[in-house]
């Protein structure tokens, strides 16, 4: 069966957090409602439940990457062209290590960014539902439901004293 | 390179300071050997002068007993030269007969082998090189004229060494000590300077290399220098050289 | 005790796109005379290219002169931006707020304007590209022993991490514009925020990108500096930059006048676009402390480095010394370095009331940088003159106009670069402002209001 | 319902009166296990005392391990007041429960001036060698050296004193003995003298600060560095002060477990104390790489005869055991453990990364002191022209290293029997700025900063 999206939309966190309470009392899914602010509150301001994420293999992954290739640049170079300059070795280690370093940070950086935008769900082409006023500090509670439990979930979130509920067409 | 000697050769030079009287021969000899550029007053003020031997005066003692001391200068081409491993581009490196020796057309200009240069013997061309009208066919065919924003330094005339070799090859038998010299060498009235394959256990430059006044410049720094300095005999002083370095 | 009036989140909106929305008319006057000079310096690098390194003031032994100090010195001003946000972050500074962004353009400006000076003083600066790893066209690869290749590597991994930086931490802002703009700038702005929205999950992840890019960063921006110094301290033939000491000398150097350019930005930034209520003196004042105690830091490893160079007794490390010292003009640029630097502006950080007032800080600052600049100049130039004991060929310096002009347009170019960034993008973090409205708190103790955080932790 | 999932803000619980109480009970009542301990640690001071008589006659080039055990007790337990000093001058907080702890270590300085005086009369002449004295005389790093540690030692004494009045003002009302109303010099705490009391700490931190990065400073370079020609290391002395740094965060960190696992301190001394020190535990131990590689860089690009020679003399040389575990413990395997949240936020395995820090830079200073020590011909060289063999510590060194250690444990042990080593004013102070308040859903910690 289809789906529908509702927000309602508050200006004050604590309305905000009173509709989350009154979804959650009516049996709604963690997944099926999500707040949208224009303010990073605090996580569990809303009493919604923790955000889960796998950020954090991300620069591992990227530091790895980083440093092969930095050991294939320090190695292959040096090897491509044994030349004897200033009497060092001609697989001079100090130098590698610097590359190291640098590349396996830029590595671990730039997969992290990529990570940012990949766990935060970006880029949206279809952004759904949304209102302008959010990011002027209205705070817009959305719920996705099941066709049918329309009036419930709209109670839920006018009782919380919703300014406005938007749905999308 | 195919070498018929049992052993590969290691260019080298011997100055015998007691020998030299500053006359600068060497250095004009090196000038239009090589192709350098003219030094005009121009270039001299701007203190962009190049020559690839130089020779520095220093003076020794107080007025009256005021002594001139000369110290001739070419590139070391030293066994751990600070240059070589500066250069991000390989321009400049250190080949198998101990040579430290200069790639044109490599280098992009960082100029950070003259810097690293302890003995000041690296020349940069600030300026595109020109002659005179009157002097473009005294250039020397054998040695590529430097553009502007190279390095370039003393390569021990190494063209003369390269034909040297082919002759020899063609002839079929070892190069043979003193057949050829560098430009300067040939220049010197003196016989201050001498050029030869330290490596070859009877040519001059490995008997002067085991003389008890030799010496390297900057010894201490551990460069390994591959020129061969011998000391100032001076009945006047102990310890003469000393002021070298 | 702190000036700080409640900002509903529209007015943080309106007044911190102002200078994207409703650019002043000096805005337009300020950028223009920039790019006069800056188009200038192009001619002059035109100029260069074309006639060579002959128009320069360098000789021999001289090899290096104005390009690679103003490398150095923009190097170094690059270095506020990380330092300050990233360690401000970790450590939770509430005051880093309106700072941290303008902190991290100029890193990103700096670094690009830095970036192009070794270039510029190549001898065949067309040929640039080749200290890179690749091997088409030559055949050949770059030789990693050499620290001219370590540094395009720290650097670029440096200007690309930083330029991240800014991008992840812009995209909440650059939803506010998308929703306060109409048609082109609308659709632009909405294409940069990839359908930003708030939602929970979104702040979540930015709030760890915060601290995880953060954390990444400190390392590169220690690296880089140090890099830059080994330039100098791995030429064994110039034994006054042959010392240990100049990686950390350099990087506490280079925050020294980084936090200095940052807090200059700031002041300037205020007045142009009247951001009187998000920069306030008590960020300034912060910002002075923590200036204070760096600035003394500086002039710990200063020392240190001074008193190493006579440890020797003999040989050019203290003629160069005594060059700073006793040698006209090298003794009149040390007096003005050191005075500049350190001795009028330090002291008067001391004072409270130095530290709230924005012209005073405006001025101490400008002067910490020129005494930095000279600084650079100091440490490098001199010590080329003097090399090894073959006095035959000591050698002085002198800039050519050329130089003087390019450098001039380096400064130019990074104000011309910051006032067009803070037309395309909001300067100060909006979404940042606003999660510092949510976090502050009082609490009563007896009759006193003591101005207090919200901690997540 | 929403709040259980994200973790409680905890928050000092103790009254005012039970902290007073509960503290000066926990000072004054000492278990028979405390005194074990002490009587143990005392009869290895002896063992150590004896062994250092036995090493007095020596020549200097045997002298290595005590001037490396005293270099490490300086750098340990001298530098440990700084963790107090520094981040009371940022304000943090989280300071608190430890302030004492550190500052308390001011007093094994005495300790640590006593045993240094046999050694700086050991120490050689400058005469003919390099030194940061320049053109002064050849008695000039005696005097100073000595000058310097001792104004230190009063500095952190001073400190000490100033950051315990209050809560000697308090031994002294709940009957404590004469000595304590001497110590109080009739404390009321009245505003004037909180003021007066906030001002005196922060000069006097202020001047520690300073004077103990100096002290590293001459220490480093009059004890180790000039004693090798040819050694010239400007980065030295900072090293010697960061790995300072990073050895008294690591005392710190094991001093707060163990005050929290037996002192019973243990709702006094919160996780964020441990998780902020970690974080910049790791930090030190990151640069402790850094400031070594710096130098390690310098010299390994140089290749100048003598410089080669003092990089395989402290690094690679006939100390390569001691500059491995040093390098695995201060930099590799710290670094490695510390980047991970869930160690830095466990007391337990923070201890033991302090414990082996400790021990990486105990060996680490081996490599730097018994080196330079075993160099025997220093006069008129500007080179070092040889590598000299290995020094192996003999009986009496091992006797030193033990005894001298037990010695700075006894000496801070019997201290805190005497001074609360959990600060009572800074205690009931934290109470005032800690709050607790819900946020929305959220019950958050306010924390109050006052300017």
């Amino acid at each position: 069966m289809s789906r529908k999206v509702l927000m309602g939309l508050y200006d004050t966190p604590d309305a905000a957090a009173d509709a989350v309470e009154n979804l959650q009392g009516a049996s709604v899914e963690s997944i099926d409602y999500d707040i949208l602010s224009g303010t990073p509150y605090p996580e569990g301001t809303f009493g919604e439940p923790p955000v889960k994420h796998k950020l954090y293999v991300f620069p591992l992954v990227g530091a790895a990457i980083g440093i092969t290739l930095a050991l294939f640049e320090g190695f292959g170079t040096q090897l491509a062209f044994p030349m004897v300059t200033g009497g060092k070795p001609i697989l001079s280690v100090p130098p590698m290590i610097i590359l190291c370093y640098e590349l396996t940070l830029l590595g671990a950086i730039l997969f992290t960014v990529m990570g940012i935008i990949f766990e935060s769900r970006l880029p949206r082409i279809v952004r759904g539902l949304y209102d302008k006023r959010i990011t002027e500090g209205l705070i817009g509670v959305v719920c996705t439901f099941d066709e049918g439990r329309d009036e419930e979930i709209t109670k839920c979130l006018n009782d919380a004293g919703a300014l406005e509920v938007k749905s999308e067409e | 390179m195919t070498m018929r000697s049992e052993w590969t050769h290691k260019w080298s030079m011997a100055v015998d300071i007691d020998k030299c009287t500053g006359c600068q021969a060497c250095v004009v000899a090196c000038q239009s050997e090589n192709n350098v550029p003219l030094n005009t007053e121009g270039l001299f003020n701007q203190s962009r002068a190049m020559s690839w031997i130089r020779i520095d005066r220093y003076w020794e003692g107080e007025f009256p007993n005021v002594k001139a001391r000369f110290l001739p200068v070419m590139c070391q081409h030293c066994g751990s030269a600070p240059c070589e491993p500066v250069c991000p581009v390989y321009a400049t490196y250190h080949n198998d007969q101990g040579m430290n020796v200069q790639i044109y057309n490599r280098c992009i200009g960082t100029r950070y082998c003259a810097n690293n240069c302890p003995y000041e013997v690296r020349m940069f061309n600030y300026w595109q090189p020109v002659w005179p009208e009157s002097l473009r066919n005294q250039l020397n065919p054998d040695v590529s004229i430097r553009t502007r924003g190279v390095m370039e330094k003393c390569s021990f005339c190494v063209q003369r060494i390269r034909r040297a070799e082919r002759t020899a090859i063609q002839e079929g038998r070892d190069l043979v000590d003193g057949e050829f010299s560098t430009a300067c060498v040939q220049a010197c009235p003196t016989g201050t300077l001498v050029f030869g394959d330290v490596n070859d256990p009877d040519s001059k430059v490995a008997a002067l290399a085991h003389d008890r006044r030799q010496y390297r410049l900057l010894e201490g720094i551990g460069t390994e220098p591959n020129v061969i300095y011998l000391k100032k005999v001076d009945p006047d002083y102990e310890n003469v050289g000393a002021n070298e370095h | 005790m702190q000036d700080r009036k409640a900002l509903t989140d529209k007015q943080i909106n309106d007044t911190l796109t102002n200078s994207i929305l409703r650019t002043p008319l000096h805005w337009y006057i300020l950028t223009g005379f920039f790019a006069v000079i800056v188009l200038m310096g192009f001619v002059a690098v035109g100029i260069l290219a074309n006639r060579g390194l002959g128009m320069t003031g360098m000789n021999r032994p001289v090899y290096w002169g104005f390009f690679i100090t103003n490398f150095v010195f923009w190097i170094g001003i690059s270095h506020a931006g990380v330092m300050l946000s990233a360690i401000l972050r970790l450590a939770q500074a509430e005051w880093r707020r309106p700072a941290t962004r303008a902190a991290e353009v100029l890193t990103v400006f700096a670094l690009g304007t830095a970036a192009m000076m070794p270039i510029v003083h190549l001898g065949r600066m067309w040929r640039f590209y080749w200290v890179f790893p690749y091997d088409w066209a030559r055949g050949i690869w770059p030789d990693i022993r050499s620290p001219l290749v370590w540094d395009p590597h720290a650097l670029s991994t440096y200007l690309i991490g930083s330029s991240l930086f800014i991008f992840v931490a812009l995209i909440p802002d650059f939803a506010v514009l998308r929703d306060k703009t109409t048609g082109m700038a609308h659709q632009i702005y909405g294409a940069l925020s990839m359908g930003f929205r708030g939602s929970v999950r979104q702040w979540r992840l930015q709030a760890i990108a915060g601290i995880i890019l953060s954390a990444l960063l400190l390392p590169v921006f220690v690296s880089v500096h140090s890099i830059v110094s080994w330039d100098f301290g791995m030429a064994m033939a110039i034994p006054a930059w042959h010392t240990t000491i100049f990686a950390p000398y350099f990087v506490i150097g280079a925050v020294h006048s980084g936090v200095a350019g940052v807090i200059t930005v700031l002041i300037l930034l205020r007045w142009l676009f009247r951001w009187d209520d998000f920069i306030r003196r008590e960020h300034i004042d912060a910002l002075g402390r923590l200036l204070f105690v760096v600035a003394n830091a500086w002039l710990f490893f200063f020392a240190l480095e001074f008193m190493f160079g006579l440890y020797h007794q003999e040989g050019t490390e203290v003629v160069v010394r005594d060059l700073w010292l006793f040698q006209t003009p090298w003794n009149v640029i040390f007096l003005l370095f050191i005075f500049t630097g350190y001795i009028i502006p330090v002291p008067m950080w001391l004072f409270r009331s130095v530290r709230r007032s924005f012209p005073l800080m405006l001025f101490t600052t400008i002067l910490v940088n020129i005494g930095m600049w000279l600084e650079r100049f100091l440490l490098i130039i001199p010590s080329m003159g003097r090399k090894h004991s073959f006095t035959f060929v000591w050698g002085d310096f002198a800039p050519s106009p050329i130089e003087l002009m390019i450098v001039t347009a380096t400064f130019a170019l990074v104000f011309m670069l910051m006032l067009l960034f803070a037309k395309a993008f909001p300067l100060i973090p909006i979404f940042d402002i606003k999660e510092g409205n949510v976090l502050r708190d009082e609490i009563q103790i007896g009759r006193r209001t003591v101005q207090a955080v919200i901690r997540e932790e | 319902m929403s709040t259980n999932h994200h973790h409680e803000p905890n928050i000092f619980q103790l009254e005012p009166v039970e902290v007073t109480r509960d503290v000066i009970a926990r000072t004054r009542s000492r278990g028979s296990r405390y005194w074990g301990i002490v009587g143990v640690l005392a009869v290895l001071l002896v063992i150590g005392l004896i062994g250092l008589g036995m090493r007095l006659g020596s020549e200097t080039t045997k002298l290595g391990y005590y001037a490396a055990t005293f270099s490490f007790l300086f750098t340990t337990t001298q530098t440990a007041p700084l963790v107090s000093v520094a981040f009371r001058m940022t304000k943090n907080h989280w300071r608190r429960p430890i302030a004492r702890a550190s500052e308390l270590f001011a007093v094994v300085g005495l300790f640590n001036l006593l045993i240094f005086i046999p050694l700086m009369i050991a120490l050689p002449s400058t005469e003919g060698r390099w030194t940061i004295w320049i053109q002064a005389a050849s008695w000039s790093p005696h005097v100073f050296d000595t000058m310097m540690l001792a104004s230190l030692v009063v500095c952190g004494l001073g400190l000490l004193w100033s950051g315990a009045i209050p809560d000697f003002a308090s031994l002294r009302d709940k009957g404590g003995s004469k000595i304590y109303s001497k110590l109080a010099m009739g404390w009321q705490g009245t505003v004037r003298q909180w003021k007066m009391q906030r001002v005196l700490l922060s000069f006097l931190g202020a001047f520690y600060f300073i004077g103990i990065i100096w002290t590293h400073y001459v220490i480093s370079s009059d004890f180790s560095m000039s004693l090798v020609p040819g050694w010239v290391d400007s980065i030295y002395p900072t090293f010697h002060a960061l790995s300072g740094l990073q050895a008294a965060l690591a005392t710190m960190l094991l001093t707060a477990y163990v005050l929290r696992r037996f002192g019973g301190y243990k709702e006094y001394i919160p996780m964020e104390t441990f998780w902020a020190m970690s974080k910049i535990f790791l930090a030190t131990s990151m640069l402790w790489f850094y400031f070594w590689w710096s130098a390690f860089i310098t010299y390994w690009y140089g290749r100048q005869i003598g410089e080669q020679h003092v990089l395989q003399l402290i690094n690679f040389g006939p100390y390569i055991y001691a500059f491995v575990i040093a390098f695995l413990f201060c930099f590799v395997f710290a670094v490695f453990m510390l980047i991970w949240n869930p160690i830095r936020k466990n007391p337990g395995a923070l201890a033991s990364i302090a414990l082996m820090v400790l021990i990486g830079c105990f060996f680490d200073r081996v490599r730097l002191f018994v080196s330079s020590w075993s160099v025997s011909d220093l006069r008129d060289q500007h080179h070092l022209h040889y590598v000299p063999d290995t020094v192996l510590p003999e009986a009496p060194d091992i006797m030193i290293i033990v005894g001298l250690i037990s010695g700075a444990i006894l000496v801070y042990m019997l201290a805190s029997r005497l001074i609360p080593v959990m600060s009572i004013w800074e205690m009931r102070e934290l109470r005032l700025y800690q709050r607790s308040r819900m946020l929305v859903r959220k019950k958050v910690m306010v924390l109050g900063k006052p300017e």
